[in-house]
């Protein structure tokens, strides 16, 4: 079975993958830095500035103009489906991944599967161009509706 | 013939489906052919198969296998588990001849009594459903299926009980029924599940087509089993206090005379609630292994048989009267049962069965000519206006508190005498016999006294409940014919238990015993009889005991008939003398009545407060749990989320703990 | 390059690929029709595809174990079993649904295809020879469920039902999931047969398509233990098994009631179509670690249900509760853990299936104007409204009741002996006492029905034929599962055998 | 120099995944927003397909790495009717605080 085979993993890749968390040292040091200045000028502005409130001041900020309405609106609920349908999609594309990795190595015992493989993601291309059919008939992707 | 046992019980199965269906078309003339006849029918065919068998040189029984009904398994590891199967013996066919002969008799006296009801189809529907239940449960072959029978009969009571459901005490007093033999039921369910357990089969005897080895065949199997031998006895006998009506459980019977008075007669006093007497019978081979659980159900019986007794002296219902009776008399049966004399307590059964379905049908009939009116205190002198009732009656009263010729006086007879005769060994039951003897006499009393008071004397119900006149009048024919076939059954039904050295003959015991003996002659415990003498002076003195608890019911309610206000009013200078006579009555009431009275009201009490009280904590309890579990059924995802997480824990934790 | 197939045991799945193209050609259908064209041609289209597939289903009985695409499923006589108690299931609800359908304007096309593709999981569900595919498949009978229960829009009840359901079943899939992680990473395989060897080495399960590499595993340690028990709470869940089973009552009363009659019946065998697969075979060898554990659970689910239904007043409710209840009868045949204790599970979902479904029908007939008439006093009096019906009703109450002769009382009869032979005594004295409360609460539809005056203001139902007619197969059934129960037990005896 | 440890052992992904599972259901019994506590089903399940591929890289397996796509894709689908029943719980109720729903009791 084609997952009892270890990963064929390159011998400098898992060279390298032993030292992985030491490879990672230098970056997490980095992240530190970053949060520590970002913190650490909000922490400092905030102790030597000046403080002097006014209503103007406080206000939120909207290009100059004054706000309007409550901040919290809601939103058609085109954007909603959209992004439903949007999150649908995109996952199902997480499947062609590992496809498209191991299309040109099906092979086995000599026996070629990569047209048949092919077969199987028009398969399923085709329920998922099933699935849009479905949501352009039922004008899910009409935006002037 | 006896192939066609089976049609038996098919027959009224069948009226009852034909009635079901076109019940409500037919009309009532057919409806009640159909029903009849099917009954009719069933019971000739059940008296042929009988004779047959009676001619037939297999005294153990017939065994008539129908099919396959549950087994394990496929192919070579099947396991035989159950078929619908009938069993054919002496038992049974006294039990055959009983429930369709009474059966029958009681479905033509129910044209008459139910000619004016609506759902007269109906109620037809059920008895003969009740009828093919009874015939089940009787001639089943195995464990499983008389179980079938047995939850089917409790199930046609509870509809025949709730009949009159515009009473909401009818309705309630049928869910009383269903719900208490369930209790019942379960201890006989367990008791299944062992027997299943140890014998590996259900049938009472095995044979071709069916297990090699059946329960009976092998009854000493548990004995190696410590405890076994004893729990299986005592789980069914709790099953026989539910469905005959025994200490703890017989609060539902006086509640069921709720239903019409036929289906009183014959479920619950001739046919059903002998289920459990029948069940210990047919299973006596289990019972003889543990003189503990016979002793225990003597105790039951006789008990039993004393507390009824007892309370049925307060009551003023003609029908709660009989039901204190008929737990009475099969506390009886019990008793002889528990004393090892099955075949005593099948021949009391059998007779009870006619004297106490008479009365039944006769208070019937008294009630139904009294325009639906029960109360003991609103009858009176009925012997004028209904002598056919009256007379049949008399003769049931005399069988039932035993004079002497009358089939109640061989059977209780027997069954004393038994008891004695086991007192002989195990002192106890000489106890028993006492408890046994007393409740012979209190017997006398109560049903005296009933008989005087509805029968004899004036009629002091002349006005109803609303205002109108009541006069009495004599049922008609249909209703009539059956109280005579039924008093002349009373009459002639011990005659087949009359110990054989009074005619002449040379065995021990009587005919009935020696028909009886094949299926149900005790093993293992005392079979000796007693000297000829000391039945007769048993015989003597239960005799003695019936007459003075009769003559202290005449005393009371039959010389009183004489008014002693009207008479005082005449003869004004004797007036002091008939006052006198009252204080004497006083006197009387005082020390006896009032005592009994009062003993019976305690122990009424009693069992309202412990036995009633008990049934009232497990519902409350029920009912309690479940409101306390529809409380935390909030309506609230995030508990639901809380308690599955909770949940989740308990079970990590126990996976943990059983590691 | 040539186009060369592999071999693959197509057929294995064979009913699943005609369902899937059934629900797909419902959907595709549905879009070229008008708004408010009849829901007719879809129904018969379903049933049509659920013909079909049954009979495909049936064609592959009898056939050796078959393991196929990489011990992902395997067909045998449990799962065709299976499959046709479900399709048939998924063929009622069809009928039982037309109704409400077309009067509260559901979307049809959306609906059948939803019922089908559910009907898709419950197969994979029975079929599943790795933990995934039972993953796969509960989700893809539970999302359709979810949807199908807030069906009716117009009314609140269904649709927060929805959400309780869909939120509180999320919940548990991520249990359910994390057992399985759990258990991937004790044994090193998700596949049921490689479990039971990487517990158990000398366990052979070769059918359920475990390869020959090695398993990593680590017998029985603590990580395995935790895995387990996580299963449990995930399948109990959608068994319905207490203390997983609070979504039920309410989930139950919300959905539209066709809907609920197949989620009392279909989910929950497909439950237990997948408990008996992963705890019989992958982990037989762990029984006394969980079968104490799911014999207490049982208990506390017979218990429970029994004694919360006896306080309702829904007969939605009441029936839920039942439902939960029943999930505890089942569970006790799980722990029983014997061939004959599969197969008396196996009888006993056909029964109870058929009991209750018959229930729902009778619901149904008396609530079809919407959702109305759904409190048990709306029952009174039905028998001289409506003999026959108040009948069967009668007939399924004391089926579930466990009264004899009917398919109720087999079917315990089987469960609680298999018990007793487990030596599980103690469960079935449990089971027994509390099926006692439950002839209380059943008989107080009957009571309702029989001894009752029928309330003013409730008119007569005009039932709709071919319900009864359902409803009168459903009852002639109950009795002759009840006394001729030959033909189903040894089907049942026979889709167990993968049992040793 | 500091001696880290040459590579992350596999307990310690389990942790993390266990105590993100830890979080996920905590907030799906802390939080009333209907939203939220769909949010926390999916941190949950998130958190499990860590462990997958942690116990995957463990055994040098791809199995494990090809179930999480499995996953992934099943809570796409639950997420897309998950909103789209919030959605419409809104529209009607006007709020997706999970307390306001408690019509069905008992």
């Amino acid at each position: 079975m084609w997952w009892e085979v270890p990963c064929q993993v390159p011998a400098e890749v898992q060279r390298e993958n032993t030292r992985v968390a030491f490879d990672y040292v230098p970056i997490l040091i980095q992240i530190l830095v970053a949060f520590a200045i970002a913190i650490g000028v909000i922490v400092i502005s905030n102790f030597v500035g000046s403080k002097r409130p006014t209503a103007a001041k406080l206000a939120p900020y909207e290009c100059g103009m004054t706000p309007v309405g409550q901040a919290w609106r809601r939103f058609p609920i085109k954007f909603f489906l959209t992004a439903m349908l949007f999150v649908l999609f995109d996952v199902e594309v997480i499947f062609f991944v590992p496809w498209t990795v191991i299309l040109r190595h099906l092979r086995v015992g000599g026996t070629d599967y990569v047209l048949f493989a092919l077969g199987e993601m028009a398969v399923f291309a085709g329920f998922l161009l099933l699935g849009y059919v479905y949501v352009w008939k039922k004008r899910a992707l009409e935006w002037e509706a | 013939m006896l192939e066609q046992l089976w049609l038996v019980p098919v027959f009224p199965l069948l009226g009852a489906v034909a009635n079901l269906a076109f019940g409500r078309q037919i009309g009532r003339t057919m409806v009640s052919l159909i029903a009849i006849g099917s009954v009719a029918l069933s019971f000739l065919l059940g008296v042929n198969a009988v004779l047959s068998f009676m001619s037939l040189s297999a005294p153990h029984g017939f065994q008539l296998r129908l099919f396959d009904w549950i087994s394990w398994g496929a192919g070579s590891n099947a396991v035989h588990v159950a078929d619908i199967g009938l069993l054919l013996d002496p038992l049974s066919s006294v039990m055959v001849l009983v429930v369709a002969g009474i059966g029958l008799l009681i479905h033509m006296y129910s044209v008459g009594y139910m000619a004016e009801e609506p759902g007269y189809a109906r109620y037809f529907v059920y008895l003969n459903l009740f009828t093919f239940s009874m015939l089940v449960l009787v001639l089943a072959n195995n464990f499983l299926l008389m179980f079938v029978g047995w939850e089917l009969v409790g199930l046609c009571s509870y509809l025949l009980i709730g009949f009159w459901f515009t009473r909401p005490s009818a309705a309630a007093a049928g869910k009383k029924a269903f719900i208490t033999n369930r209790v019942g039921d379960f201890g006989v369910l367990i008791a299944l599940f062992l027997i299943w357990v140890n014998w590996g089969t259900f049938d009472f005897f095995g044979g071709p087509g069916g297990a090699a080895t059946g329960v009976f065949d092998d009854p000493g199997r548990v004995l190696a089993t410590q405890g076994v031998a004893f729990a299986i006895p005592m789980l069914l006998i709790l099953g026989v206090t539910g469905k005959s009506a025994q200490i703890p459980l017989f609060v539902w019977l006086p509640d069921a005379m709720e239903g019409p008075t036929p289906v009183s007669a014959l479920i619950h006093a001739a046919t059903m609630v002998t289920g459990g007497v029948y069940l210990v019978a047919r299973a006596h081979l289990l019972y003889d292994q543990s003189p503990d659980a016979l002793l225990t159900l003597a105790t039951i019986g006789a008990l039993t048989a004393f507390v009824a007794a007892t309370v049925a002296v307060v009551q003023t219902d003609i029908k709660r009267v009989l039901a204190y009776s008929t737990v009475s008399q099969l506390g009886f049966m019990v008793l002889a049962l528990g004393s090892g004399a099955y075949a005593a307590a099948v021949f009391h059964l059998m007779t009870h069965a006619f004297f106490k379905a008479l009365m039944f049908l006769g208070a019937g009939s008294v009630i139904h000519g009294l325009h639906e009116q029960q109360d003991l205190r609103r009858m009176g002198g009925l012997r004028r206006y209904m002598p056919v009732t009256t007379w049949t009656f008399v003769v049931g009263w005399l069988a039932i508190i035993g004079a002497p010729g009358l089939s109640g006086f061989f059977s209780k007879d027997l069954i004393l005498a038994r008891t004695f005769a086991r007192g002989l060994i195990d002192p106890v039951y000489l106890g028993l016999y006492g408890l046994a003897l007393l409740t012979v006499g209190i017997t006398a009393f109560y049903m005296s006294r009933m008989v005087f008071l509805a029968f004899f004397g004036d009629f002091r119900g002349g006005v109803d409940d609303h205002g109108h006149a009541v006069i009495p009048h004599e049922s008609p024919v249909s209703m009539l014919v059956p109280l005579v076939v039924l008093a002349i059954g009373s009459v002639i039904a011990g005659w087949i238990g009359v110990p054989s050295f009074l005619t002449g003959g040379t065995s021990p015991v009587s005919a009935i015993e020696v028909f009886l003996a094949p299926a149900v002659a005790a093993t293992g415990v005392w079979e000796g009889t007693l000297e000829h003498l000391t039945e007769i002076v048993l015989t003597g003195m239960s005799v003695m005991v019936a007459l003075a608890g009769a003559s202290l019911a005449g005393l009371l309610y039959l010389s009183g008939a004489v008014n002693p206000v009207a008479l005082a009013m005449v003869f004004s200078p004797f007036t002091r003398l008939f006052e006198a006579r009252w204080y004497l009555d006083d006197f009387y009431r005082v020390a006896i009545v009032s005592n009994v009275a009062r003993i019976a009201s305690f122990l009424a009490s009693f069992d309202l407060a412990v036995i009633g009280g008990s049934v009232t904590v497990v519902v409350r309890t029920v009912r309690g749990a479940g409101s306390v579990l529809r409380a935390s059924q909030a309506g609230y995802v995030r508990g639901y989320a809380v308690t599955m997480l909770a949940g989740a824990f308990l079970v990590l934790a126990a996976s943990w703990a059983f590691r | 390059m040539m186009f060369v197939l592999p071999t693959l045991e197509w057929w294995t799945i064979a009913p699943v690929v005609i369902l899937t193209l059934t629900g797909c050609l419902v959907l595709v259908v549905d879009l070229f029709r008008g708004d408010d064209a009849s829901p007719e041609p879809l129904a018969w289209l379903t049933t049509g595809g659920l013909a079909i597939a049954i009979g495909t289903s049936v064609s592959l009985w009898g056939y050796e174990a078959q393991a196929a695409f990489s011990g992902m499923v395997v067909a045998d006589n449990y799962t065709q079993y299976f499959t046709v108690l479900f399709l048939v299931i998924v063929g009622v609800t069809v009928l039982l649904s037309f109704d409400q359908l077309t009067k509260e304007d559901f979307h049809p096309g959306e609906f059948y295809s939803l019922i089908v593709f559910s009907a898709v999981g419950m197969v994979l569900m029975a079929s599943a020879a790795d933990l995934i595919m039972v993953f796969v498949g509960l989700e893809l009978l539970s999302i359709c469920l979810y949807i199908l229960t807030g069906f009716s829009r117009r009314r609140l009840e269904s649709e927060e039902a929805s959400i309780k359901y869909l939120l509180l079943g999320a919940f548990a899939s991520g249990f359910l999931l994390y057992g399985i992680a759990l258990v991937y990473g004790s044994t090193g395989s998700t596949n049921l047969g490689c479990v039971a060897r990487a517990i158990n080495p000398a366990s052979t399960f070769a059918m359920f398509g475990c390869g020959t590499g090695s398993v990593a595993g680590a017998a029985t340690s603590g990580l395995l233990l935790a895995g387990v028990a996580m299963l449990v709470v995930g399948l109990g869940f959608k068994a319905a098994v207490v203390p997983f089973h609070m979504w039920a009552p309410d989930v139950y009363e919300g959905a539209p009631t066709a809907i609920t009659a197949y989620m009392s019946v279909g989910a929950k065998a497909a439950a237990f179509a997948a408990i008996v697969r992963v705890f019989m075979i992958a982990f037989p060898t762990l029984s006394h670690d969980w079968s104490m554990i799911l014999a207490i659970l049982a208990a506390v689910t017979m218990i429970v249900g029994n004694t919360a239904a006896v306080s309702q007043q829904s007969i939605k409710r009441m029936l839920a509760y039942s439902s939960i209840a029943h999930a505890g009868y089942i569970l006790v045949a799980v722990v029983a853990a014997s061939q004959v204790g599969i197969a008396s599970l196996l009888f006993y979902t056909v029964g109870y299936t058929v009991m209750n479904l018959g229930a729902f029908m009778v619901v149904i007939l008396l609530g079809r104007r919407s959702e109305d008439h759904l409190l048990i006093s709306d029952y009174a009096g039905l028998s001289r409204r409506h003999p026959v019906l108040a009948g069967l009703m009668a007939l399924f109450m004391l089926s579930l009741a466990g009264i004899p002769p009917t398919v109720g009382f087999v079917g315990k009869f089987y469960i609680f002996t298999a018990a007793v032979q487990a030596d599980y005594a103690w469960l079935a004295v449990i089971g027994l006492l509390s099926s006692v409360i439950s002839v209380y609460y059943y008989l107080r539809v009957v009571y309702q029905m029989y001894m009752v005056d029928p309330v003013a203001g409730v008119e007569p139902v005009t039932p709709l034929r071919w319900v009864t007619v359902a409803a009168g197969v459903a009852g002639f059934a109950v009795v002759a599962l009840g006394v001729f129960p030959h033909g189903v037990l040894a089907l049942a005896s026979a889709s167990s055998t993968f049992i040793r | 120099m500091m001696n880290f440890p040459t590579t992350v052992p596999t307990e310690a992904y389990l942790i993390l995944s266990a105590v993100l599972f830890g979080i996920g259901a905590m907030g799906v019994m802390l939080r009333k927003s209907a939203l939220t506590m769909f949010m926390s089903v999916e941190l949950m399940l998130n958190a499990v397909n860590l462990s997958f591929v942690a116990f995957a890289r463990h055994f040098g397996r791809l199995d494990g790495q090809i179930i999480v796509f499995f996953v992934m894709a099943v809570a796409a689908a639950e997420v897309a009717v998950g909103l789209a029943i919030i959605v419409d719980i809104f529209r009607s109720r006007r709020s997706v605080d999970i307390d306001d729903v408690n019509w069905l009791r008992g």
